[in-house]
């Protein structure tokens, strides 16, 4: 299907990707259960689901609600433990030819360093460290929101991590180029953003919260006007590559992240409309190169006016 | 299973003031699908991003036809009751895993849009089966149920059958009594799946029970969709398990409810 | 049509409003246009565009983009200045009965204390003070982003008011709770919230930005989530009433509003699609009341669990 | 204006690859609408908030008819064009001030979907008319304006008429040379305006613009569709003017373009 001639493979901290295209935390599983829909080799990478270094039983459902054009989450990073995911998980992944990338989840910098430590020899290609969850009470976005936090937890799993560190950034900030930079002064490779915007939902006839932990985390085609905001904002905050995700449904979305500044895409909460999404925005940006004769992705990086 | 795909409606029809009946033809669940499994139905506003489950209601493999019935509740299901014969709409599925297809002597116990599930069900079970549907008023469906076994309706308004819930036409008509039941298949409201449940228990009989909750992805991966559970999960390894994966079937025993 | 069983009135600050439903300022003019399709009457309130010391000329076009469920603005605050405001738009405002609320935008403090000034012996029944307007470039946003900087402006402009102040809130901010606090801190009678967040499209087959402005305000019915969160934090923080907005299209939209703590309601980007949208709220609050046999809408202020 | 209602499409026919034309029953417009005012269109797909501002291209009075012309561009007009007839749409109107009738002896120049509102223009001017229609390739309506005044086309690649722009066309038909020209009408892209308004002030000739912007509310209140005018405008008391409400047509030295 793709011509020689077009490149369509970034670099991202180091880390070579055949394609631009990843899948958001937490949509995906660690890839499992969608490849009975996508072939996971056509994936510039994987991104699994939030591990934490014991077993996390999440909150009480409902944990998802709809809303216009967008849903809310509050799994509160349910997930078997990172031993678990090692054996299971990512010996699953470790058969495809794709890059593996591990969410990583924390109540306190501890267990973040755990985490990261314990996959410090196993064949991850990057580790994601999401400061950004804004369905738990302890850890996640409670990092996020603070430059010193930030750059203190970064500074933090660097010490314990071998792989290029991703530090996934949080929405719910009123300036986010302080947080990315925050995150480069505390060394990390690249960032990803964004994670959900804290939202709510009631139920107007029971008059009660739609969810069981009354607030969850914003996504979908919604939200995508306040990511490519942020994306284009750190890029011009920060020097290391950018992750961008928010509301990508198809290709013309995920340009529109590149053009803004991001050197890679993540697809969230298509994968939950449309299974094969992934493929389809990997197979429309190699379109949209092909009819503007891009010859290399890397062009388009942040050149919008 | 198959990826979404975009079906054609054959026959749409009301049952009742808010439930729904039609027929798509998708060869993929006809040829594939149990009972007690789920498909995902897509909304056509595109406002609407996450799927509708909708239980398998009746299939016709020669045809290569489904049958889903489907009460309106909402956004989702009001757009669906507006579909009309030729109208296309995005699916997929089979999901999830049915109904263990046992017992000598069993009661199915349907309430209200739990009933749907459980047509296809008695067409597959072997064996005496007593059928107990319950509605709050109006009722739907039980026409159908009668080629299959014994039909017992109540209704909470005692407008027909007996007045009360299903436990209440359980025992009214001495079911327990007269037969020797070796299983109860049942969906329905949680609560009557919480009475149930201790039911069963009280009276030593197995039963598998049907479960809903919200979805997001469908398909096993977003863990919206859990339910508590009395062991660890094997695959989740917490006492939580996915009811669009290992469920919505579940025996009462094995979930909290 | 409104049966007097009913009472739809609420108290905000002090002022009587006969129900509980303004526009959002900047989407109604100053009621002139759409006194062609709504009776003005009817509205609780009429909430003006801002107004401004001098005559502002805004921003270059475009100035408006459509998004998913959404639309972006930056109109740059246009407008004809606060003399020619009273001359024209409060002397057609005055002959209805309706209260009035004027949206006041500034530069500088000074800016929006001579607004307030020269307003305050005019037949004004409510100020509400923009300290969050994405779109320009001093003045707006940046004096909304800061508690600090939020209580010493809310004093600042008391000082010079005769009528209750309204402190519009931004959400582009980390913690909305601590901003409403200091608002109620500096005297502020009620809180409005939300204003837009900040967002962006790109035209990717230009690979231009969609604004002139590049950045705009997001609003319509993609926001309506973090809008209720934030009334429901808000709710939580401060003991002045909350008037509510953010994607409010219709009634069930704006009880929902209601039950996370708004005692009224703003219609703003839904008078775009629908220009009799305040009326069809009204009427639909007043259903919704009927149908639970709700006596006395302030019941229903903040009764979400 | 009334407000906005939900009519019905009578007709509906594709023009050329991309242009469409669409009749509607809306006795509000066929009555009260001018040549040169728009209507608000609205989507029926719910993600899409704002309403497509689309000119009057013809009214039929008597039989309560609308006609809009308009051009596949994005996904609204892509909506529209794949409506049929007897569905419905959304519409307000007739919005804004449209063209004045003057002129003895007047050009009528039209830039590709800038044709349409000029004719239901040509149908009411008095006098001569020479009616001057430029198309990148592809023409559509030119026929239609035969029984109006002189027609002359032009197309960037020559495949009809003057090869060039609609200067061109007047140029090489000598119609400045040939007649006593008191007025100029025109529709039509950005530059081509531009290029009018220096050629009319050149040659000493009024010329009336209809002019585009993005619009949200339609109506007056957003200052969303504002243009730079050379006087302070009356409304605003700055050098901006609302193209919804002033406009859209301008005379050509009013406004900055
Ligand atoms: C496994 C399974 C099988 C089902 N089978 C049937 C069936 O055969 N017939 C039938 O009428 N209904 C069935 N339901 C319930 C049906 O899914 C909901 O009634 C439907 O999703 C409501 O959608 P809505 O847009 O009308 O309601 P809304 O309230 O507008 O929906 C908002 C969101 O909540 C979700 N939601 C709302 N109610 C439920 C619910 N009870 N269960 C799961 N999600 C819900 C919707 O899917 C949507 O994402 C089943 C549910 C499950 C989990
Ligand atoms: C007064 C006036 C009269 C018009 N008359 C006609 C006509 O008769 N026939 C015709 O084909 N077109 C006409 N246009 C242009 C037409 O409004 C746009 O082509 C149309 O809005 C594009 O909508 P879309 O959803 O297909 O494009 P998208 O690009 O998807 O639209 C995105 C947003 O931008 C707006 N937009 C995009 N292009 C324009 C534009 N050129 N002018 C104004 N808004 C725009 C849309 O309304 C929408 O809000 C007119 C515009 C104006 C201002
Ligand atoms: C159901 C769900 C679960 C999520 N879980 C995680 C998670 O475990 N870790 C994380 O960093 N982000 C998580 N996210 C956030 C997404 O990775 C992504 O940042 C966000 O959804 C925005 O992208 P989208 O709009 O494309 O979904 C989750 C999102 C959803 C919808
Ligand atoms: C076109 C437009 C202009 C606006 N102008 C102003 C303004 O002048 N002052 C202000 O405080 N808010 C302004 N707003 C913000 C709205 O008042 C409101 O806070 C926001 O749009 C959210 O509500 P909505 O989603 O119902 O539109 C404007 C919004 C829009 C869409
Ligand atoms: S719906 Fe996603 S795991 Fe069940
Ligand atoms: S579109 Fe709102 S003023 Fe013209």
């Amino acid at each position: 299907m793709f011509n020689n001639e077009i490149n369509m493979s970034v670099n991202i901290a180091g880390v070579e990707w055949k394609n631009p295209v990843t899948t958001a935390s937490g949509t995906f599983g660690s890839g499992i259960e969608y490849s009975d829909f996508v072939d996971l080799n056509a994936l510039g990478a994987v991104t699994t689901k939030g591990v934490s270094n014991v077993p996390w039983e999440g909150n009480q459902t409902p944990r998802i609600a709809e809303t216009t054009s967008g849903m809310l989450n509050a799994i509160g990073l349910q997930n078997p433990g990172v031993d678990v995911f090692i054996e299971r998980d990512l010996a699953f992944l470790k058969e495809f030819d794709t890059n593996i990338i591990v969410n990583v989840c924390g109540r306190t910098e501890r267990d973040y360093c755990e985490v990261v430590e314990k996959l410090a020899d196993n064949d991850v290609d990057m580790l994601e460290i999401n400061i950004s969850c804004p369905n738990v009470s302890e850890g996640g976005i409670t990092f996020g929101q603070n430059c010193d936090s930030v750059e203190s937890i970064t500074k933090a799993v660097k010490k314990y991590a071998k792989q290029p560190i991703i530090m996934k950034l949080s929405p719910n900030v009123s300036n986010i180029g302080d947080i990315a930079r925050a995150a480069e002064a505390g060394g990390a490779d690249a960032v990803s953003l964004i994670n959900t915007l804290t939202g709510s939902k009631i139920d107007i006839h029971r008059r009660k919260f739609e969810l069981a932990n009354k607030t969850g985390g914003l996504s979908g085609p919604a939200i995508k006007p306040i990511a490519i905001r942020m994306v284009y904002e750190v890029a011009k905050a920060v020097n290391i590559p950018i992750i961008g995700m928010g509301g990508i449904m198809n290709a013309e979305d995920a340009i529109e992240f590149i053009l803004a500044g991001a050197s890679a895409v993540a697809v969230g909460t298509a994968n939950f409309t449309n299974q094969r999404a992934t493929l389809e925005v990997i197979a429309g940006i190699y379109d949209y190169m092909k009819k503007y004769n891009v010859k290399d992705i890397n062009e388009l990086i942040g050149c919008v006016e | 299973m198959n990826n979404r795909r975009n079906v054609e409606i054959v026959d749409i029809k009301q049952l009742s003031s808010d439930v729904f009946s039609m027929w798509v033809k998708d060869e993929e669940i006809a040829s594939n699908g149990k009972p007690g499994q789920f498909a995902s139905l897509y909304c056509n506003n595109e406002t609407r991003l996450l799927p509708r489950p909708i239980s398998i209601c009746e299939i016709n493999k020669d045809e290569g036809l489904v049958r889903f019935v489907y009460r309106v509740v909402g956004k989702g299901t009001k757009e669906f009751s507006e579909l009309k014969v030729s109208d296309r709409i995005n699916i997929l599925g089979p999901i999830g895993d049915g109904f263990n297809l046992e017992g000598k002597n069993v009661l199915v116990v349907g309430g209200g849009i739990g009933i749907p599930p459980l047509l296809e069900l008695s067409k597959h079970l072997d064996g005496k089966k007593h059928i107990i549907l319950g509605y709050r008023d109006e009722v739907f469906l039980d026409d159908e149920f009668k080629q299959y076994g014994d039909v017992y309706v109540s209704t909470e308004d005692g407008s027909s059958g007996t007045k009360g819930n299903v436990i209440d036409a359980i025992v009214a008509n001495k079911l327990l009594e007269d037969n020797e039941i070796d299983m109860i298949f049942a969906c329905g409201p949680t609560p009557m799946l919480r009475g149930l449940k201790d039911f069963a228990n009280k009276n030593g009989i197995k039963a598998q029970i049907s479960l809903e909750e919200r979805m997001a992805c469908g398909v096993g991966a977003c863990l919206s969709c859990v339910c508590k559970t009395k062991e660890k999960d094997h695959h989740t390894h917490v006492h939580n398990t996915r009811i669009c994966k290992e469920g919505p079937v579940f025996y009462a025993n094995e979930v909290e409810i």
